[in-house]
């Protein structure tokens, strides 16, 4: 089974990627394969906002990383990333804060890396 | 009453720019100025019909758009050119429009007091 | 060796000239999202494209040819089937 | 003396635009004209932000608008895209939290509107 | 009646097509950030450029015809002397 | 040790596209992977001489793109096309690179094992 890296480079407005991010990783986990990390990464970044908060009647957003979480898969936040973009590394929600240095560690060992935008 | 204008050149799912576009263009309307609201590109496929984005999780705006008219928004143009580039003509779409050439669109312009781009 | 290309938006939005030269014969094409509206334009591309199927459908797209249409197991399993993707 | 209002469409990553909108509004007051009011659409709310803190060696955001703050300039914040983009309108540093209809009406009786992104 | 009309990035990211059948000969065109990179490229649109100089300034280009180059002052009157301007 | 490429094509100063491109090239070359980088397009322009975006109040990120040579960072490539397109030629550019025909893109492409595009 392979072993795959993910990383997320649109901002959460960006609904459609999110979606696609997430079925796409649920579908490796149904086919038995692994997922070292999802990253965020340029704008990314702002899905690990804690005061991400969209109506009803949008994508469920912060259901979403919550089951990946649950499902055990490890997500990262880039901290360079966000500190460019001046974002609070203190409350990042179920996002881990990781170094560039890590995320490029799993990469190098992952079979591979699938970008979404 | 003045004359506004509303450019849109992303495609419907390019972040949220047709919905910005959209909140502008409506809003301009309720203060009871004259909006007029321009499609080019990309943009024209957000008002291609029977788009069902709830089956993805994705907010339905094309149901806001269908309000337009409702609203009173009469000045629904689209850039002729890019609607043939998309396989496009007026019976796919989802409200009334008028398609327009590049002199009609440069006539549009002229009228204008602020044009916004988003 | 093969690579994976991967759109999601309408060609006007890249840049024609340089994926005309870097998409190779072997190579695959995807269109997710808003790509999925421009097939005729990818065509120039590639002959074979391959399209989400779900991303296709909301948006009212027929895809005519079946072996086009990918599902998100396929989108997977075509990511192993090439040495890498390009995100474009 | 005309009245203008401005627009600003691009985060606070894009921080040359931001300084060429603070230059231009300083401009528009040296020369005795209004300035009706700076408005945050788009991705342009995230520098409503409160958490928004960048390293020293970057474009100091917070000072500058601080400063046209001081100026008496009227700092609005779109309430409709905050919303869709999950910003917490209840930190929003000097910016007023507005609707859409009162930018509209502002803009309505300006001379110019421009629009930086 | 004219139109001034503003860019900030290379003519790479507009659509050509469009710019060169809406911008009239009466019309301005202002370039500003990595727009002043491309200079060659924007003559198409319009024989007379202007150019925000503190952006070409940074990027060390030179502005070869003076009278093409803006202050934030002429930046200010040059939207007063339009109808209206377009933020591309 | 794996190869990785990142390719650019966003402008010097189009948000922060440049910026995560250069962070990503010198963290892959600090876990000591063969990393290249690719710049296409007006990415080429990020390599210009004599840039001073201090002068505006920004950060001068052109002195870091100057330390991937100190940092064993030799993969530095530019698409031949997009140098003739935006009127440089090597002599011009802040770091020593080599400028690649599409032919020569290819075969840079398929010897990587990851691509990223930023």
């Amino acid at each position: 089974m392979a072993r795959f890296v993910l990383s997320l480079h649109s901002a959460p407005s960006d609904h459609d990627t999110t979606q696609r991010l997430v079925k796409f990783a649920q579908a490796c986990l149904t086919q038995g394969h692994n997922i070292d990390a999802i990253f965020l990464y340029q704008n990314g970044v702002f899905h690990a906002s804690e005061q991400l908060d969209l109506a009803a009647d949008e994508l469920a957003i912060n259901t979403l990383w919550q089951q990946l979480h649950e499902q055990g898969i490890h997500l990262m936040l880039c901290v360079t990333a966000a500190e460019k973009r001046g974002l609070d590394i203190n409350n990042t929600s179920v996002f881990a804060v990781a170094g560039l240095a890590e995320f490029a560690m799993l990469a190098s060992d992952a079979d591979k890396w699938v970008q979404f935008k | 009453m003045i004359n506004v204008l509303v450019l849109s050149h992303h495609s419907p799912f390019d972040d949220l720019h047709i919905r910005d576009a959209l909140d502008m263009t409506l809003i301009f309307a309720a203060v009871e100025q004259n909006i007029s609201w321009l499609f080019s590109g990309p943009a024209v496929l957000a008002l291609k019909k029977h788009q069902q984005p709830e089956h993805i999780g994705l907010k339905n705006y094309f149901k806001t758009i269908r309000t337009l008219e409702i609203y009173d928004v009469e000045n629904i143009y689209v850039c002729e050119k890019s609607l043939l580039e998309y396989g496009l003509d007026k019976h796919n779409l989802l409200v009334e429009v008028k398609a327009l050439n590049y002199q009609q669109q440069n006539q549009l312009i002229a009228q204008q007091q602020h044009i916004v781009n988003l | 060796m093969s690579t994976l290309h991967i759109f999601s938006k309408p060609l006007g939005y890249y840049n024609t000239d340089q994926l005309v030269n870097l998409i190779q014969p072997t190579d695959k094409v995807l269109l997710l999202s808003d790509a999925c509206f421009a097939i005729a334009q990818f065509r120039q591309l590639a002959t074979h494209l391959l399209i989400l199927a779900d991303d296709a459908k909301v948006r009212d797209i027929t895809i005519n040819q079946p072996d086009h249409s990918l599902s998100y197991d396929d989108f997977v399993a075509l990511t192993l089937a090439t040495s890498h993707s390009i995100t474009w």
